[in-house]
């Protein structure tokens, strides 16, 4: 659908990635093998049980924690640390208590030597675009949380960077915000193609975002099934509600349904 | 038996082994006294710790003795052995050479500030009309003292000769010492203090304390070795063998025979001399009157 | 971009004139407070000394202290000025030494594990004790007094730096590794801002404590400074001069502490200790 | 309940041999390192005094100290033991005095303005200088040998205790108080536990400090233990002697410092200082 | 509809309550006056978008942070100052890192004094219940995001509080997950009858679990309407798809939409 598509090889390949935690008090599976592709430019997201291991799978991609066993190519290169020019937006949004929300935001460029007046409007438009512009010169104690997840946001898209990993990054925001948010981020990866991982616990947004949904089972997270989103892209909000996506949003909560996770 | 405090100026040197020596012998036991030393750290201190009746008796430098008294230290020498000063600039033989006041200037002195070496040096200056800039005096602590002159850092020392002396020469060289008694200086040694109020209540067992001590000095200016050798177990003196023998030697060289009746006495014009002197450099403001310094009444014969 | 926006009205607002007297209110019970303690205790001091009629040569009354420092004002102040020199630069190096040393055993486990002991050694010395022995190394002047110092300080400005800098949120570090930040950049806008409550609390400790050392240093060996004064005036019993002199040494330590605090309270604002209601 | 259980399986084990084995690996080289530079570090000192043929009574070889080590070993270890008992006795005091304290000032803003600038000039008198007058007040013995270690060392556990009480999240403060927790639970289940850290930088450093305190204090004031036997070595030139005692003080510290951090391991597994690599 | 309706005065009373946070940067109108009550045994909802005030208002409640006007009654009292025999579920999951998950939920049976082996076993239920029963005995690092939150679920309901706060309990927690709690909080409501006040981001959620629902405008926040939900309980998860729900929740999308606050 989109050219992109002709890359033969995705530009991120997990091929068996597990890992288990060790520590003293026993050790805890936390994700058996898996393996999915992000091709260049697309949006995958993963949704999955609280607990299944989905931070893991994100924090091993980003090159923090080590996998147990498996392989991860991110561009044709088998990572073995930390990767530069990722964004990612954790789940706690780590803030730093010291700088305020504009300093908080140019943080990537600061470590990048950017160019730091031209950074500096960007940073200041994306903090406007995501709400949190009135407090540019605030610290973060005194921030809502939702506001804070936002800078965390923005932050991570500041450097444009070519891979964007993002955990739950709109956990803290009421449905209104979010679909913005949603939009927003749309409208950027039509903009700037940036190749994404996003965590979610909303199946409606992983649907209404994503290239393709990688499905995972309980602890130890497992995958059920990657369902690739044909729906056109961009996509207005009120997709949500045509047969076609409510369709794929069942297919997903009859996987879970199935495997037990829901029952009440 | 009477229980005596002897306060001491300092840790265990071996000037105090004769004491030891004498406890170890019973002679304090003979005169109905149980004696209880206790080490210090300084004559200035221990004259307050006198005062303030932690002690009966201490064993003190006469000089710092007599400061204290000017200040309203409730005490009073007792007795002096020592006939003169030890103070004295020590070095090394071969570095330095000490034969004249003119030759001292030209050598950087260690010395301690406050203490008996303060008073030496000020009294020093003042009979040989000396300013404050003529000698270059470098202030060290008691302890760094022999270490400072040891290591190079001065070359001179302020302090009692008998005892750096043997210091120097315990360490295979050859000590220069110039003694400050011989240049004028009316300073008195080592003697001791007592208690005012243990001294109004209790004049006999002075004298007895006395009597004993005595009698230790007297076996201890008969065998310096033995003495020595008792002493270094006894009070777990860190001197060597011969470093000690050495000490008491050198000190013995300067004090009262301990076997004559006069041990222990020094006279009206001296004590006159020493209080004169010491008012003269400021460091006693109001003398008042000399008995209230020393009596010579509770001496044995 | 006008849809968000939107949420944002122009409710903030400059600081309101009750806030800044709140402020000035609470910056007068503050410095007040202390003050009072501080007369109160100096009161007491002189009643028992009056009352119970103790010698002044074992406990001089305050104003028999404040009579010597004016009367040997000049004399005071020159040698205060001495040890005050030491001091600051003593601690200007103890900061640098300390920081520095606590940077390079945060970050390296093998400098750590090498370094650490001799520093805990360092430390575990009574240098008081030994400092003849080391007179004989270092010689004496100023630059023994600074050195002095030094020795004295740095210490703890280590460890609570490495403590600061150890305690950094690991998640925080990872998070700007991934956005390709060298370990330099790492420590620079992350590790040390972070460690700066610790550091703060570690020079507080060293600031106070460092015209003691400066004291010590001269009082075993110098010619000049509070510590020369001192041993000179313990020794001939001169026990108000000698009080003087101290009141003078803890006046510049506390002094230098309540400017630290001041300092931290500047730097610090976002950190816990300094806000709320404890 | 059958529901949302389902979500957990049993996945989750013991400590695999693999865990425990690298522990032991670990263990191993932390100890290794320290002690190889340690010994390194004495070989230089031997080596330097024998090529440069520096006489004994400046700077004694580590062979000569060791042979006085055993030379007098009955004599330095019973003084070992009285400062050990000093040191011991007054670092327990110390704690427990800084600790209340730090208590005390961070729970009171009255107790901290009235009682902390107190503490600062007990912090910033230079103890050592006027010990001739401590020695006339307390007069001479063990006690004055404890009290210098509490006066050495306490201050750094009250302002490390401060730091840490004032540093818990406010955001949790609320939350226990509004669970009903009466102000003693809040500083016995939050802040307490919560300043630990800190609470431990201090002890490590005041630990560290103890023998020093107790060795100064029986160096102004004592007949006995390692401080006396180092006045009386310095004075006589004894400086092998000198050398032993200083070695036993040291070591005494180094040995408390590992084991704080030990102790410290063991109670803080879960602060990031004690986590993560850095 | 409920037997303690007939209570004339509600358990909960705020009126005009509004907030300023004064600081040097500046001041933040975070509250505009705000006034509704929750009747006893009941659940409200508070929805509103993200920095609207609504964490604010919570902390206002639980007599954390002193409103700068207006009157907060509780039970008959005006508060003053925190409120003992509270459960609080904060935005952040606010765990003590250093005790273990099962000593974090105890903790305020240790403030309150309870008869520790009863409430212990209740805590491991509970625990249990919520999903997080094979870790009692980690240490909250070990947990992943949702656990945390779920933990903290746990410790907030241990004690049986008479009033219940929840600022945004279930964000971190995937929908399957949390259509659990839902379903779980609801169950106890029905056994226990506890007070709540549930701060939410979800409209749904909000008209599921409540018998009434604050609308809240954008900062600073205002109420916009306060919604009584009629709809019969126990509810069962199905009820969503029911148009009288569907009836609901558009009635508030709309609200906000009229507001401004939606508008891609
Ligand atoms: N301590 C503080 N100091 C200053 N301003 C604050 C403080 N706490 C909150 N604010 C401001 O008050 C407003 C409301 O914050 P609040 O946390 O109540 O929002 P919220 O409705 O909970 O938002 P969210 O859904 O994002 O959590 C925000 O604009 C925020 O910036
Ligand atoms: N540092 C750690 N040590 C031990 N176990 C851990 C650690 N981090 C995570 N785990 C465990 O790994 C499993 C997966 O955690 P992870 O954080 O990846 O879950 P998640 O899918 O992100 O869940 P959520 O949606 O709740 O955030 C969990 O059971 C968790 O307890
Ligand atoms: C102020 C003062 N310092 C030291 C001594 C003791 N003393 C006399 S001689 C000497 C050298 C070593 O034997 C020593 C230490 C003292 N009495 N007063
Ligand atoms: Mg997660
Ligand atoms: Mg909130």
């Amino acid at each position: 659908m989109r050219p992109d598509h002709l890359d033969e090889t995705p530009f991120v390949k997990l091929s068996g990635v597990h890992k288990t935690y060790e520590a003293e008090t026993g050790n805890v599976r936390a994700l058996d093998p898996v393996s999915f592709g992000i091709d260049r430019g697309h949006i995958v997201s993963v949704v999955g049980p609280s607990g299944c291991g989905k931070s893991t799978l994100l924090r091993i991609l980003a090159g923090i924690d080590p996998a147990t066993g498996g392989q991860v190519v991110i561009d044709g290169q088998e990572i073995s640390g930390p990767v530069p020019n990722m964004g990612i937006v954790f789940q706690r949004d780590l803030l730093l208590d010291w700088r305020n929300v504009l300093d908080n935001v140019m943080l990537p460029a600061e470590l990048a030597r950017a160019n730091m007046d031209e950074t500096r409007s960007r940073a200041v438009a994306l903090l406007s675009e995501l709400g949190v512009g009135d407090f540019l010169n605030r610290l973060p104690f005194e921030l809502s949380g939702g506001m804070r997840q936002r800078a965390a946001i923005a932050r991570a898209l500041l450097m444009r960077p070519s891979l964007l990993l993002l955990d739950e990054p709109f956990s803290a925001l009421d449905a209104m915000t979010r679909d913005q948010m949603n939009v927003i981020l749309q409208r950027l990866q039509q903009h700037e193609r940036v190749t994404t991982l996003l965590i979610t616990h909303s199946i409606a947004e992983a649907v209404f975002l994503s290239d393709r949904v990688v499905v995972m089972s309980a602890r130890p997270g497992r995958v059920l099934d990657v369902i690739d989103i044909d729906l056109p892209t961009p996509r207005p909000l009120s997709i949500r509600e045509e047969p076609a996506f409510a369709a794929i949003a069942r297919r997903i909560r009859l996987l879970f349904e199935k495997e037990g996770v829901l029952a009440a | 038996e009477t229980k005596v405090r002897l306060g001491l100026d300092w840790g265990y040197l071996p000037y105090h082994a004769p004491i030891a020596l004498g406890i170890e012998k019973g002679y304090f036991k003979d005169e109905g006294i149980d004696l209880f030393m206790e080490p210090g750290r300084g004559s200035a201190s221990t004259a307050i710790m006198l005062g303030e009746d932690n002690y009966d008796i201490a064993h003190i430098n006469t000089s710092n003795a007599a400061v204290a008294i000017s200040k309203g230290v409730p005490i009073k020498t007792v007795a002096v052995y020592q006939t003169r000063t030890a103070a004295s600039f020590i070095g090394i033989k071969g570095k330095v050479t000490l034969d004249s006041v003119e030759a001292i200037k030209g050598y950087r002195i260690g010395s301690t500030p406050g203490g008996s070496d303060q008073l030496s040096l000020r009294i020093f200056r003042a009979v040989n009309d000396l300013g404050e800039m003529d000698l270059d005096v470098v202030s060290l602590d008691a302890n760094a003292k022999q270490a400072g002159l040891m290591s190079g850092n001065v070359e001179v020392i302020s302090g009692d000769g008998f005892a750096y002396g043997a210091i120097i020469r315990g360490t295979g060289q050859e000590a220069e010492v110039f003694s400050l008694a011989d240049a004028g200086v009316p300073l008195m040694g080592f003697g001791y203090s007592a208690n005012t109020e243990f001294l109004e209540s209790n004049p006999e067992v002075i004298t007895a304390f006395l009597r004993a001590v005595k009698r230790s000095w007297q076996d201890a200016f008969a065998d310096p070795e033995g003495t020595c050798e008792q002493g270094r177990a006894k009070l777990e003196l860190t001197h060597k063998q011969a470093a000690c023998v050495d000490y008491l030697k050198g000190l013995m060289a300067i004090s009262d025979d301990p076997s004559s009746p006069s041990w222990g006495a020094r006279s009206d014009e001296e004590w006159a001399a020493l209080i004169s002197t010491l008012a003269e450099v400021g460091e006693i403001q109001s003398p008042g009157a000399p008995d209230t310094y020393y009596t010579n009444a509770l001496l044995p014969n | 971009m006008s849809a968000a926006s939107n949420t944002v009205t122009a409710t903030t607002s400059g600081p309101s004139s009750k806030v800044i007297q709140r402020r000035r209110r609470r910056i007068l019970r503050n410095a007040a407070l202390p003050v009072l303690s501080a007369i109160v205790g100096l009161i007491v001091w002189e009643v028992v000394v009056r009352a119970f009629d103790i010698p002044a040569y074992l406990l001089p009354a305050p104003t028999e202290v404040v009579e010597v420092l004016f009367n040997r004002f000049g004399y005071l102040m020159t040698n205060l000025g001495y040890t005050m020199f030491s001091a600051l630069l003593g601690f200007a190096l103890a900061v640098l030494l300390g920081v520095g040393l606590g940077i390079a055993i945060a970050s390296s486990p093998i400098v750590d594990r090498v370094v650490y002991p001799w520093l805990v050694i360092s430390h575990a010395v009574p240098k008081v004790v030994v400092a003849p022995l080391l007179l004989v190394w270092i010689g004496f002047g100023v630059k023994s007094g600074v050195i002095f110092v030094v020795f004295f300080t740095f210490f703890t400005i280590v460890v609570n730096t490495v403590m600061g800098l150890k305690s950094a949120d690991p998640d925080l570090l990872h998070m700007v590794r991934s956005m390709g930040a060298s370990p330099m950049k790492v420590l620079w806008k992350i590790k040390l801002p972070n460690a700066l409550p610790n550091i703060f609390t570690g020079i507080k400790i060293a600031a106070t404590l460092a015209p003691v050392g400066a004291v010590i240093g001269e009082f075993v060996a110098s010619n000049r400074g509070l510590g020369y004064v001192l041993i000179q005036a313990v020794g001939s019993m001169s026990i108000d001069l000698a009080f003087a002199a101290v009141f003078l040494v803890s006046g510049f330590g506390v002094i230098v502490w309540y400017l630290a605090e001041l300092i931290e309270k500047r730097i610090l604002p976002w950190h816990a200790s300094q806000r709320g209601q404890h």
